[in-house]
């Protein structure tokens, strides 16, 4: 994946914007995670920072691979963001349940 | 130099999680940091140039080990804190352990660098193992011994698991992650079939695949389907001594088809068949790998004779 | 090759620190899950300076020649064998919890 | 026929899992073969001379080497035979003893294992042996259910400790001299701080699975929880694993210095496991915690055989270690079954449950009295077989008066906990339920192996070649 020397000054720049403004969400939704004060806002931060924060940095690593190992890297960023969700509700349900109990 | 950040960037985290799960206070996040801990190392073997061990790491060491790891916390109730120590329960290990460490340090760091006689030997031979995958080759092959035992192994691990698991907490299945468990069912099975079969020329093979494979069934399990998998149905004990049945199968078959010679070796494979032999090995050891682990994380207490006096014992209990 | 050297040492040392770790908690506990992910610890220890010996006799220029694979086997056999015993311990512990949990409802004596 | 002997088990342990219902007939079936099998494999070895095998036919250093010398073919027999009497013991009391279906095929793999360890050369190979042989351990204890758990558990978690410190002594030595097989290592082999470092891990990781004072400290408990048939294996068989590795080590391949500078070492804590297992033993209130804390005292025997022969190099030492094991694993069998059948029957697990015995139940009494015969060394039994050889050897190097005044002194205090159990059981027995009929099989099961350890005598002279042949 080593042809970064060839890209224009441009999609240089572009890609290191788009992968440091992952990082940043990426970091926003792990001190989200430590700091924050319920189940529901760490879900709510952790999931939704996450995937933007992976999508992100995808988009930035495209403009390094050819178009087949683009397409996987957008397979899994489909595939995270479905099972985060997922994962996501079935949390926020037992949270529910828990407290509906109590 | 940029990759040597990288390198102390990842061994620092590495030493970060390891420290902090076995210090912290509650045992949820001890597992939880342990989880993240496993996920570090897969991608150390990556950076290690060990993909075949990336692979395993992701699937076995990682999410199974957090799955059984998580299933234990469900299974102790209430979460709670740690019983504090007193310094001086921490103070005389630590020192110890510091004096190990120095040790061990000494030791590692003058480990010779030249390399054994051992790779060059396994690459002289490759070529008559019928598998051009050097890890596979070991592991099928020069070794082969090594893991019709460690196929054991884990048989056994899951036969002590069913004797003693106690009946497993099922939360209440939901519509939505029911379906999102079978909409990645056919994935898997495509990822773990490609995983196999890529294992005789390049990183992958039978544990790998079988390890993925028992990630989606154990999803689907959690989720209340598959439920004819379970230790009870004759198929399934079949299934999962297939791998080793079939390992002793080919064994005996290429020991008598090698009867030509004046001393049959054990485990050897004709060369003209290892290929194929391999091959029959690796798929019937996948599935026999998913069905273990699959019933290892999610072991239900079996309706078979395997444990009566288990069931008895826990009748007079409740009596 | 300077750089080389010293990523692999720091690597060796990371893996002897980690089974130090490892020990540490193995021994200091005080929880049997705590114990078991302190095993698991030790053995990736063990397993990551297993790697790195073999990435070292691969020389520098690893990309081009491979890593010892008669260590990478070893790894995934000691992988496998590793958490079949992590799953055995934890469901010996699981039946433990039970068994400790129903004790107080007993007929005592 | 090598192959039988693995090839077997294992098949017989798989049909056993399908088909539940004819497992103690599978088990039974391959035990007996198996011993007929190893019986003529002793035979052609000690005729034709040790065999080697490279597994698949590699050139050395790739494959596995297999090595079947007198003394392992004499392992594997005594394996195979043992696994035939319990399994009989087993099949006999299993109404009685509610013994789990679980027990069969996990005493087929059991066999497998062993006979596996003790042909296996090659260092790695044996690492996953002794994971092996400690999954079926631990699963063995945990059949007898909820007391068995804490002690299953304990006794899981220090033996995965063991073999870990086993496994990073064989990395070292990998990341050394980059081979497994201990024929290469031996060829390469330097006294260095290296190797020393690998030896002494590699033997505290066996030390602690083989409950070698100060390490045995989950024995007792473990032991004691399982069921009898279990007990007498694990004493018998399993603890002798890891004990037979460590021979290997420092017998093979340490070098003169080495094995010179751990002998002190080995002996000490030889001497510290007979006096303090024989102390334990004769304070505890329960009757197979006697009989276990007896197997620590017992391991001590081979413990000081080791580190004397390491110390001074004399087959007979090195027959006498081995004569040790052979004689314990037999007494030891039958004291575990003897008493199991005797708490069995009588109900109850203390040692008074045991008085009058040797009225209620003369055989199984009888069977512990003359199994007890053999542990404390009583001639001519195969214990007294084992000291003597160890005595002579002992004589035959000036100026050892300190090593026989131990053994005297290791002597009396097992003759003590031996009699603290006849003397209770010729107290005058509490009247019976009139319908009182103890089963009489199973007591002769227990007194077979206790016969033949006194047969053993009889064997004396060709043993004793057998094991001096070569030194390992």
């Amino acid at each position: 994946m080593s042809v970064g020397g060839e890209l224009s000054v441009i999609s240089t720049l572009l890609s290191s914007a788009l992968l440091l403004t992952g990082l940043l969400f990426f970091i926003a939704g792990s001190v989200a995670m430590l700091r924050f004060p319920d189940s529901y806002s760490r879900l709510h931060a952790v999931t939704k920072a996450d995937s933007l924060g992976l999508g992100s940095i995808i988009a930035g690593l495209m403009f390094y691979c050819n178009w087949w190992q683009n397409l996987l890297m957008l397979l899994i960023w489909l595939l995270v963001l479905a099972s985060g969700t997922v994962s996501c509700q079935l949390l926020a349900r037992f949270c529910k349940t828990k407290q509906d109990q109590a | 130099m940029s990759l040597l950040l990288f390198d102390v960037l990842l061994c620092g985290l590495l030493l970060a999680l390891a420290l902090a799960s076995v210090l912290s206070r509650q045992l949820s996040h001890a597992v939880i940091l342990y989880i993240a801990f496993g996920l570090l190392m897969a991608l150390t073997w990556a950076r290690l140039a060990a993909p075949d061990l990336a692979l395993a790491e992701a699937a076995i060491g990682a999410g199974l080990t957090g799955a059984l790891c998580f299933t234990a916390l469900a299974r102790q109730g209430k979460l709670a804190a740690s019983p504090t120590l007193s310094w001086q329960q921490r103070c005389w290990p630590a020192l110890f352990v510091l004096v190990t460490l120095f040790g061990l340090l000494l030791l590692v760091l003058q480990l010779p660098a030249k390399p054994g006689p051992l790779p060059a030997l396994v690459m002289q031979q490759l070529a008559a193992s019928g598998v051009s995958h050097p890890v596979t080759a070991v592991l099928l092959n020069f070794r082969s011994w090594d893991t019709l035992l460690e196929l054991l192994v884990l048989l056994l691990a899951l036969l002590g698991t069913l004797q003693v698991a106690p009946a497993p907490v099922y939360q209440s299945s939901w519509v939505l992650s029911r379906s999102w468990s079978q909409l990645l069912a056919p994935l898997i099975i495509v990822l773990a079939g490609y995983l196999l079969w890529a294992g005789a020329h390049q990183p992958g093979g039978a544990f790998q695949a079988g390890a993925l494979l028992a990630a989606g069934a154990v999803v689907l399990k959690l989720n209340h389907q598959l439920n004819w998998l379970a230790w009870r149905n004759i198929w399934v004990r079949f299934f999962a001594i297939a791998g080793l049945t079939v390992f002793v199968a080919a064994v005996l078959t290429a020991w008598l088809l090698s009867g030509a010679l004046a001393e049959p070796v054990w485990l050897r494979w004709p060369p003209e068949l290892a290929k194929y032999i391999i091959l029959l090995i690796e798929i019937f050891a996948t599935l026999a790998i998913a069905i273990t682990l699959t019933l290892l994380v999610v072991a239900e207490q079996p309706a078979t004779p395997l444990s009566l006096a288990r069931q008895e014992d826990d009748e007079a209990a409740d009596g | 090759m300077v750089e080389f050297s010293s990523s692999l040492n720091l690597f060796l040392a990371t893996a002897a620190t980690l089974v130090a770790i490892g020990v540490y908690g193995f021994i200091v506990g005080p929880e049997p899950l705590r114990r078991i992910v302190a095993l698991n610890i030790i053995s990736a220890g063990i397993f990551m300076l297993m790697v790195v010996l073999a990435y070292r006799s691969a020389g520098p220029d690893a990309v081009s020649t491979l890593a010892d694979p008669v260590l990478h086997a070893l790894v995934l056999t000691g992988l496998v064998v590793a958490v079949s015993a992590t799953a055995f311990a934890l469901a010996l512990l699981a039946r433990l919890g039970k068994t400790t949990a129903d004790r107080p409802e007993e007929p005592g004596p | 026929m090598m192959i039988l002997l693995l090839v077997l088990p294992l098949a017989a342990a798989l049909l056993m899992l399908l088909w539940p219902r004819i497992a103690p007939l599978l088990a039974l079936f391959s035990a007996a073969v198996c011993s007929f099998l190893a019986l003529q494999l002793l035979l052609q070895v000690s005729e034709q001379g040790t065999r080697y095998w490279l597994l698949a036919g590699w050139p050395s250093g790739l494959a596995i080497a297999w090595q079947a010398d007198t003394l392992s073919c004499l392992l594997i027999l005594l394996t195979a035979v043992l696994q035939l009497l319990v399994g009989f013991y087993a099949f006999a009391t299993r109404a009685r003893d509610k013994l789990s279906q679980g027990f069969w095929p996990l005493s087929s793999l059991l066999q497998l294992s062993l006979t596996a360890l003790w042909l296996s050369r090659d260092l790695f190979n044996l690492y996953v042996c002794l994971e092996l042989l400690a999954l079926v351990a631990v699963a063995l204890v945990s059949l007898s259910g909820r007391k068995a758990i804490k002690p299953a558990l304990n006794y899981l978690l220090l033996s995965l400790f063991g073999s870990l410190c086993y496994l990073l002594g064989v990395v070292l030595l990998y990341g050394a001299y980059g081979r497994l097989d201990i024929a290469g290592l031996v060829s390469q082999w330097q006294p260095n701080l290296l190797t020393n470092s690998a030896l002494l891990l590699m033997s505290l990781g066996l030390m602690l699975k083989a409950a070698l004072w100060p390490l045995h400290g989950w024995l007792p408990a473990a032991h004691a929880a399982a069921p009898a048939p279990v007990s007498a294996l694990l004493s018998a068989l399993v603890v002798k694993g890891p004990l037979f590795i460590l021979c290997l080590l420092w017998l093979q391949l340490a070098s003169t210095e080495q094995a010179q500078a751990m002998a002190p070492l080995f002996a000490g804590a030889g001497l510290a496991a007979l006096l303090f297992g024989g102390w334990s033993a004769l304070r505890t209130p329960f009757a197979k915690n006697l009989v276990a804390y007896s197997t620590v005292a017992q391991l001590g025997y081979a413990t000081l055989a080791l580190g004397l022969m390491l110390k001074f190099d004399q087959p007979l030492i090195f027959a006498a270690l081995w004569l040790f094991v052979l004689a314990h694993a037999l007494a030891k069998a039958a004291c575990f079954l003897a008493i199991g059948e005797m708490s069995g029957t009588l109900g109850g697990k203390r040692l008074t449950t045991l008085k009058g015995a040797s009225q209620t139940m003369p055989l199984a009494m009888f069977a512990f009295a003359v199994a007890g015969g053999s542990l404390i060394g009583l001639p001519p039994s195969g214990g007294f077989l084992a000291k003597w050889a160890l005595l002579q050897g002992l004589w035959l190097q000036e100026q050892q008066l300190f090593w026989p005044l131990a053994l005297v002194l290791a002597t009396l205090l097992s003759a003590a906990y031996v009699f603290r159990v006849v003397v209770l059981a010729f107290d005058r027995a509490d009247p019976v339920a009139p319908d009182f009929s103890p089963q009489v099989l199973p007591q002769w099961l227990a007194l077979l192996p206790a016969l033949a350890v006194w047969a053993m005598a009889l064997f004396s002279e060709p043993l004793l070649l057998l094991l001096r042949l070569e030194a390992l």
